[in-house]
């Protein structure tokens, strides 16, 4: 019920850079820093990253996989590749696996991996939370998956709509595995955005204030306060759509007098936060690419915050903007309208900043530079789309026509998988100790781009020539065929692109293999994650940095002659760390993260089979919460100077008090400033206590 | 030079928070990462009870005429009762936390017992409350305001539960001799959210047991 | 931005732009020919007042978003091909592959450091919100007018019911919603020419979308809900019609025709249809099929004046068909409750849910009243969809939507049924 | 335990003090953070068992001559008192940080702004 809190920082122990491991009397700790084992119940934000990441690049095959089926589907008239019932489920996978299996965790995956680094901290709040965040979202994207081998995958489309969601209309257990397994990931989500506003909140470097914070943390700060006021409305949909179908309630049941725009509501308040969520990362990977590539500071940093955090709060205002012809009313559409089309001025002004940025720059086409670029050519596409669907008389031609899939695949591939590809290529040194290949890449880059408009340019004349989405299948007749055949072929192009990467990624890997390590700073760049070794070493920084300065690591290698010319003050290898710390305290890998995700997809099972499973998925999370709270985050044995509780190890944690908080209390202090090499940088708990109420 | 005037609104030092705030090594707001995270928790139930008690609302306002409602089934005085008992577990439980501050632990156990048992007597008058509705006739299925009820009451119910397995938990450390005035800020943790508990009950009470039908 | 430095650079150069006219010529090709089609459902040819509406506000916003479009990416090839760094020469004879962006750019290039303007901050913000401003001034304008509703009460008016996967459309010829509907048709609607005619929306079952591009936007047929919608036509013709909202198995297969026909022959059609079916006598041409019929298909369809169920008063539907407020056993088969009125089948040129067409195709050539007299019936179609319609037509494997399959039908029971539904104009 | 051999801090020329506003908020903190005491704990709680009595008191037709509205306004005032209390007292947010206070009303905010206008969208007031 306790802790759960860990102070990863501010204890220096151990000779040597190891994680602490002994036993905990019942089981002994998970060790080593090699192998499965260490990547299963690792606790290091890096590893989590880079295994979200991984995660959400296997979901792409995947949820591309289901796009070209789509498209091959619809490539010629009266397509029968797939059923109509498979190709339902297909549509519907697909859009749920892009936007919850793949953006959302691949932003997860830059905000694991980036955001402690980027604010100079140690890790995040709570590492072994962290843990089992990246576990809940797997389980969750697995179990989502295992449907379509258990009677079919869902079928009602990816915002669900009542009652075609429910149990007369959608019998199949599809749904069921829709509901709980966007539940599952919401959890994953919801943890992740407490964890990580903590941690940028309580964790940043000495100096680090809020308005010297790369606009990448800033932007994936918005995107966690998004997370954590839009899930639970989510959550609560679903509930009632599970509950509906599983115990026979009546929330959508039009014949009881229920209403089925409650749950297009729910849906939407929820959904247009989260298409936000969506982009907003990749607001911040550009904002931070198209400078370095510039080699000119953001323009308009202030403004670029700002307008972050505007959209963040507009997007909570517009959601009706999906309804427009649902029949809310005429005053409900026009005040949706009209705020909905105000989302564009702070949205303009980032792609006017980020043009401004690159003004009077010298640019460096870089594969990351070209996503970048390309992010902010193919979003305007789409947002201007956007806006023209703003007008909602307007819109009432264009809801649910191909229109609208061009917009959202425009903002959603052009702009944040393009922008995440960016990111992939931008940090992939900093998080791997090697380039991908740039030639490569460069074609990659332009193959999708061209692939990319080949196939969703054409979707905008379909749209307004009035094709319907989610159709199956069109008539020879309806004037459709040719521009239907051409997105065919994009999406073909696009796979080729995208295998390119997956191709750039194996060969660079092999390149890399001999060569002479990378430096901690291969672009030249700006914030603090490239002060530090290449792949970062677990501990992050050697010591702690104090920040005077906005792009405080640029400001350190470079200053300005008296003409106010750029000049080179010290050469970056001076001022980068090299990694070789030793003796830097680490929080513990730990089993009971994974035990308790594991049991998440265990009760949704049982829920929809049989409640003995659900018994069975219990009891591992209570199990894993009761071994979780009494496992100190940190190895008590370990510490020379734990003065207290060795013989018992589960110390103070009965009441949620753990051994790393406490030890801070009393000989914690003893630690002199050298000794606290990295105290600051990151924020012990205290007499830790988190509620498991943190744990819904 | 590379600052653009940008206000700072960040603590950069350590503030001093809480009890045993003095031995904190820093964090860069000076509160500690758990009770950040708790208020962030909360912050979110926020979205979670709201959208349950609009769902209520909603529903209701949708009850076909004729059907069982809130006036054939609800028992106010029954409820005021039931709904006293739990704003008072909230003062049982600040005290509880105060005499744990002052490191009165015998003191510090009455007062969380006392918590737990007005929280335990809340939870037995809500299943009362249900049992007496079920036998009126309302089930879980029976219309579009029995689910709304159910989830709604539901839920909070499940919050309150959660929070007496907590006390007990602070309880059995006190026992156990774990607990002193420098780790309450568990206590306080524990606490925020049996408060909140207490909060949206108060919402509750109002809007969906004493508005007018 | 090609990976090739010197004078690769350059041959590359003349590649792309050669290439690049060809993509050119082929996209314009492509729209061309992609014009040159059909469009039944285009959007941008509006054939009614509301979508005229509607695209008068469309075409100026898109012209706005085109000229945004082209100052966005004009900007971005400008500034790409402007300060694009050149590669120190001695990189490109090196020859190295332009991995090593450290070495190929030099330390001197840093340009001038500009950390931001706040005019121009403020131009970028305070221009968008006042074009913005203005747009929004003009969708409201127009969100006025097309809730206007110019119909008299007592003007025709037409009930909209969505179900899976067709629609039925109920008339209240005086114009009151309240009383039974004076004709039932589906999948076709039929109206007179420039009057508008008020709809009201709604499903008996999930979410549909009503929606004919050419006369007006969509609305959404919420099950519980109905909504007001208005439809009119300049001109006479056949306007086609898709469900728009994504409503299950055949939610492709769920379209409808609005027939617009001038004021007179509208007359003509209207008293056609107030004329129930007579039942017929042994010996009259199609009595084999109306005892098949019966037999079969009157469990659901309905046939006024020959089925025993009449259409004594249709409500909102939901799963009260007849309006005798109780369940009617007639359709309790389906989940929607209700099945196409077949009274005046074959004056209709579709079929289930407007995929087929029920005449030949030279139909389409035929003034719309004289379809039944002088069309060329699509008897392949028809047959095979009273045979098996799910087959042509997917529903869900519970039968309780959509039509069932009739493998116990002979051949010569289907002639029959096809020459009796042939009788029911 | 050993000590790592780097310089504490890597100091760059000037860190910057912590601005002004900073450590108002920290010494406010400091002035602030006392604890109420039981004695005033136990008014708040008299308080609220007295809001508590007048809500109550409504349902036994005393006020219904006031008329619906009133009486929805009545007890919403009540609730909302009866709210603050709880969070400004018990839950300390009136002694605790800034920040912690804005996450909870953000929440609330929030909270209130989206489904008020969706049930206003859905018409249920005045029915
Ligand atoms: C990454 C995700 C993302 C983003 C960022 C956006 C951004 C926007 N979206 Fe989009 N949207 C989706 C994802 C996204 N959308 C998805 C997934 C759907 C479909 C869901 C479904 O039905 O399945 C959807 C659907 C959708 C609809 C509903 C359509 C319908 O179903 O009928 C609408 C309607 O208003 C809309 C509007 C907008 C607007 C106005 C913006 C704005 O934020 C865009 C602002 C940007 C610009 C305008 C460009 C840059 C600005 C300038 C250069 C300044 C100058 C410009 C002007 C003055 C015009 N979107
Ligand atoms: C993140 C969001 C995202 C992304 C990236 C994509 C990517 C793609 N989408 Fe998207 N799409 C959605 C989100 C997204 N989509 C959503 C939300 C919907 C709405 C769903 C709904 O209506 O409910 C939708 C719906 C949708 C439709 C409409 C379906 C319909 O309404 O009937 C179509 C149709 O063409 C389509 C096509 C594509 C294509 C071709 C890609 C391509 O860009 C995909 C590219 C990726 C690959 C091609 C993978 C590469 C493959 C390999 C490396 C393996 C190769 C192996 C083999 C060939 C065997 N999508
Ligand atoms: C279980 C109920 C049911 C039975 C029995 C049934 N039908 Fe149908 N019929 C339907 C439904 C539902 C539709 C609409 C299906 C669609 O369009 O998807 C339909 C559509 C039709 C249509 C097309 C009507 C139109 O205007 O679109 C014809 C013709 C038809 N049925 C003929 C028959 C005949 C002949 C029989 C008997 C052999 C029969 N039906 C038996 C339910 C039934
Ligand atoms: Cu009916 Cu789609
Ligand atoms: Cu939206």
């Amino acid at each position: 019920m306790t802790t759960t809190s860990e102070p990863p920082l501010q204890l220096t122990a151990g000779e040597q850079l190891v994680r602490p491991s002994t036993s905990l009397g019942v089981l002994s700790r998970p060790k080593g820093e090699v192998g499965w084992k260490s990547w299963l119940f690792t606790v290091d934000h890096k590893r989590i990253g880079i295994m979200y990441g991984a995660a959400a690049l296997l979901f792409l095959v995947v949820g591309g996989i289901e796009a070209l089926l789509i498209r091959l589907q619809l490539a010629v008239p009266g397509g029968n590749v797939l059923s109509e019932d498979a190709y339902n489920q297909v549509f519907t996978m697909h859009g749920v696996t892009m936007v919850f299996l793949v953006i959302m965790p691949m932003a997860a995956a830059f905000a694991n991996y980036l955001l402690p680094l980027q604010i100079g901290a140690r890790d995040v709040a709570f590492p072994r939370l962290n843990a089992f965040s990246l576990w809940a979202f797997l389980a969750g994207g697995i179990f989502l998956n295992t449907s379509w081998f258990l009677g079919g995958a869902p079928d009602g489309g990816w915002f669900g709509y009542a009652p075609n969601s429910g149990l007369v209309f959608s019998p199949s257990h599809g749904m069921d595995f829709y509901a709980l397994g966007l539940q599952i990931t919401g959890i994953a989500s919801l943890v992740s955005a407490i964890n990580l506003i903590t941690t940028v909140l309580n964790m940043r470097a000495p100096g680090m204030t809020l308005f010297r914070m790369p606009v990448l943390t800033w932007m994936l700060l918005v995107v966690q306060f998004l997370l954590l006021f839009a899930i639970p409305v989510i959550t609560v949909a679903l509930f009632l759509l599970s509950f509906d179908r599983l115990f026979g309630a009546n929330f959508f049941n039009v014949a009881a007098g229920a209403d089925p725009l409650l749950w297009q509501h729910l849906f939407w308040i929820f959904g247009h936060p989260e298409v936000y969520i969506l982009i907003l990362p990749a607001f911040g990977i550009m904002s931070e690419v198209i400078p370095v590539f510039s080699r000119k500071p953001i323009f308009g940093y202030p403004f670029m915050v700002f307008s972050g955090i505007a959209i963040g709060f507009m997007g909570w205002g517009v959601w009706a903007h999906h309804m427009f012809t649902s029949g809310i009313g005429p005053v409900s559409v026009a005040v949706f309208s009209l705020s909905t089309m105000f989302i564009a001025v702070p949205t303009g002004v980032k792609i006017l900043n980020w043009l401004a940025t690159m003004w009077g720059g010298r640019l460096r086409f870089t594969t990351a530079m070209l996503y970048s670029v390309g992010a902010v050519a193919m979003f305007t596409i789409g947002g201007l789309s956007g806006v023209t669907h703003a007008i909602s008389p307007a819109d009432t031609q264009q809801t649910d026509t191909y229109y609208i899939v061009a917009h959202f695949h425009y903002v959603i591939f052009g702009g944040s998988l393009m922008g995440m590809l960016s990111g992939l290529y931008f940090w992939w040194p900093k998080a791997f100790g090697y380039k991908l290949n740039e030639r490569l890449g460069k074609v990659g880059f332009w193959v999708l781009l061209v692939g990319f408009n080949l196939t969703f340019g054409p979707m905008h004349i379909l749209g307004l020539q009035g094709m319907s989405r989610r159709i199956h299948s069109y008539a020879a007749d309806s004037g459709f065929n040719l521009w239907n055949a051409v997105a065919t072929a994009g999406s073909f192009v696009i796979a080729v692109g995208v295998l390119l990467f997956f191709w750039n990624i194996g060969l660079s890997r092999r390149r890399a293999r001999g060569a002479p390590p990378l430096g901690p700073d291969p672009w030249d760049a700006r914030a603090l994650e490239w002060m530090t070794a290449s792949p970062v070493p677990t501990h992050n920084f050697d010591r702690e940095i104090t920040v005077t300065r906005q792009d405080e690591f640029w400001h350190r290698k470079w200053g300005y002659d008296e003409n106010g010319k750029v000049v080179r003050i010290a050469p970056t290898a001076e001022v980068a760390h090299d990694g070789s710390a030793k003796g830097v305290h680490l929080p513990s890998p730990s089993y009971w993260p994974v035990v308790v995700a594991l049991g998440l997809p265990f009760v949704a099972y049982g829920l929809i089979y049989n409640l003995w499973i659900t018994g069975v998925g219990a009891l591992l999370i209570l199990g894993g919460l009761y071994a979780w709270v009494f496992e100190p985050p940190d190895d008590p044995e370990d510490q020379a100077h734990d003065d207290h509780h060795e013989s018992d190890p589960s110390g103070d944690t009965g009441n949620g008090a753990d051994g790393g908080g406490s030890q801070d209390h009393n000989g914690g202090s003893a630690d002199g400033d050298g000794a606290r090499p990295l105290a600051a940088a990151g924020a012990p708990a205290g007499p830790a206590a988190e509620s498991s109420g943190n744990q819904p | 030079m590379s600052d653009v005037a940008s206000p700072e609104t960040t603590v950069s030092a350590p503030a001093a928070t809480g009890h045993t705030a003095a031995a904190h090594p820093p964090t860069t707001t000076g509160l500690t990462h758990n009770k950040l995270a708790m208020w962030l928790f909360l912050g979110s139930e926020c979205l979670l009870f709201g959208a349950l008690i609009a769902t209520y609302m909603f529903a209701k306002s949708r009850l076909p005429a004729g059907e069982l409602g809130p006036n054939d089934v609800f028992d106010i005085p029954f409820t005021s009762v039931s709904s006293f008992v739990l704003l008072m577990s909230s003062l049982t439980m600040v005290l509880a936390l105060s005499a744990l501050n002052r490191g009165e632990e015998r003191n510090f156990r009455v007062w969380i017992v006392a918590t737990a048992l007005l929280g335990g007597t809340f939870i037995a008058g809500q299943v009362y409350e249900f049992t007496v509705f079920y036998n009126l006739g309302l089930g879980y299925t029976t219309n579009i305001f029995g689910s709304a009820f159910y989830t709604l009451t539901g839920f909070h119910g499940a919050h309150v539960t959660i929070g007496i397995v907590m006390l007990m938990s602070t309880l059995v450390s006190s026992v156990r001799g774990r607990l002193s005035p420098r780790n309450a800020e568990t206590v306080e943790l524990i606490g925020l959210y049996w408060h909140f508990v207490d909060i949206v009950w108060i919402l509750i009470f109002t809007i969906i047991y004493l508005f007018p039908q | 931005m090609g990976t090739g430095g010197g004078r690769a650079g350059r041959r590359g150069g003349r590649v792309v732009r050669r290439l690049s006219l060809i993509l050119v010529a082929l996209a314009v090709a492509l729209i061309v020919a992609g014009c040159a089609d059909e469009h039944p459902l285009d959007t941008l040819t509006p054939a009614g007042p509301d979508a005229e509406e509607i695209n008068d506000l469309f075409f100026p916003v898109l012209g706005v978003a085109i000229i945004v479009f082209f100052l966005v990416q004009g900007a971005i090839i400008y500034l790409a091909v402007r300060y694009r760094a050149r590669r120190r020469a001695a990189a490109a004879a090196a020859g190295t592959d332009g991995d090593e962006s450290d070495d190929l750019y030099g330390d001197e290039e840093y340009p001038e450091q500009v950390h931001g303007n706040l005019r121009l901050e403020l131009a970028w913000t305070i221009v968008p919100t006042i074009l913005l401003t203005v747009i929004s001034v003009f969708t409201l304008i127009s969100l006025v007018e097309l809730n206007k509703v110019s119909a008299a009460e007592d003007d025709l008016r037409v009930t909209v019911v969505g179900q899976q996967w067709w629609w039925e459309f109920q008339y209240h010829l005086d114009g009151d919603t309240e009383t039974p509907p004076d004709i039932v048709t589906a999948n076709e609607m039929v109206i007179p020419v420039g009057q508008q005619v008020p709809l009201e929306i709604t499903s008996r079952d999930v979410i549909h979308s009503f929606w004919v591009p050419r006369l007006n936007g969509k609305k959404d047929a919420v099950p519980g809900r109905t909504h007001p919608w208005v439809i009119e036509a300049d001109e006479p013709g056949r306007y086609m019609g898709v469900c728009q909202e994504y409503c299950g198995l055949s939610h492709a297969y769920m379209r409808n025709y609005t027939v617009v026909l001038t004021q007179a022959e509208w007359n003509e059609w209207v008293e056609g249809q107030l004329v129930d079916a007579v039942p017929l006598e042994p010996g009259d041409p199609g009595y084999e099929g109306q005892e098949v019929f019966l037999a079969n298909c009157a469990n659901c369809h309905v046939v006024n004046g020959v089925t025993d169920v009449n259409l004594d008063g249709v409500p909102d539907g939901m799963d009260d068909y007849d309006g005798d407020n109780g369940d009617d056993d007639i359709t309790s088969a389906l989940v929607a409750g209700a099945a196409p009125n077949l009274t005046h089948l074959a004056s209709r040129t579709t079929f289930a849910g407007s995929i087929f067409d029920l005449y030949e195709d030279r139909a389409k050539r035929i003034p719309y009243l004289e379809v039944a007299e002088r069309g060329y019936l699509n008897r392949g179609d028809l047959e095979a969809w009273i045979r098996n319609a799910p087959e042509r037509k997917a529903n869900d494997a519970d039968g309780a939507r959509g039509m069932t399959a009739f493998p116990g039908l002979s051949d010569g029971e289907i002639d029959a049924l096809v020459e009796y539904l042939t009788t029911l104009r | 335990m050993t000590q790592t051999p780097s310089v504490p801090t890597e100091a760059a020329e000037d860190v910057q003090p912590a601005d002004a506003e900073t450590e108002d908020v920290a010494a406010e903190h400091d002035a602030e953070h006392e604890h109420p005491s039981d004695r005033q704990y136990v008014k708040v709680a008299l308080i609220l068992g007295a809001l508590t009595a007048l809500e109550v008191a409504t349902y036994f037709e005393s006020v219904h001559h006031l008329g619906d509205a009133a009486l929805y306004a009545l007890l919403v005032v009540l609730m909302v008192l009866k709210f603050i209390y709880v969070v400004a007292w018990f839950m300390h947010l009136k002694f605790d940080s800034v920040i912690l206070r804005r996450i909870f009303v953000a929440g609330i905010v929030l909270a209130l702004g989206v489904y008020l206008v969706m049930l206003t969208a859905f018409r249920i007031w005045g029915a």
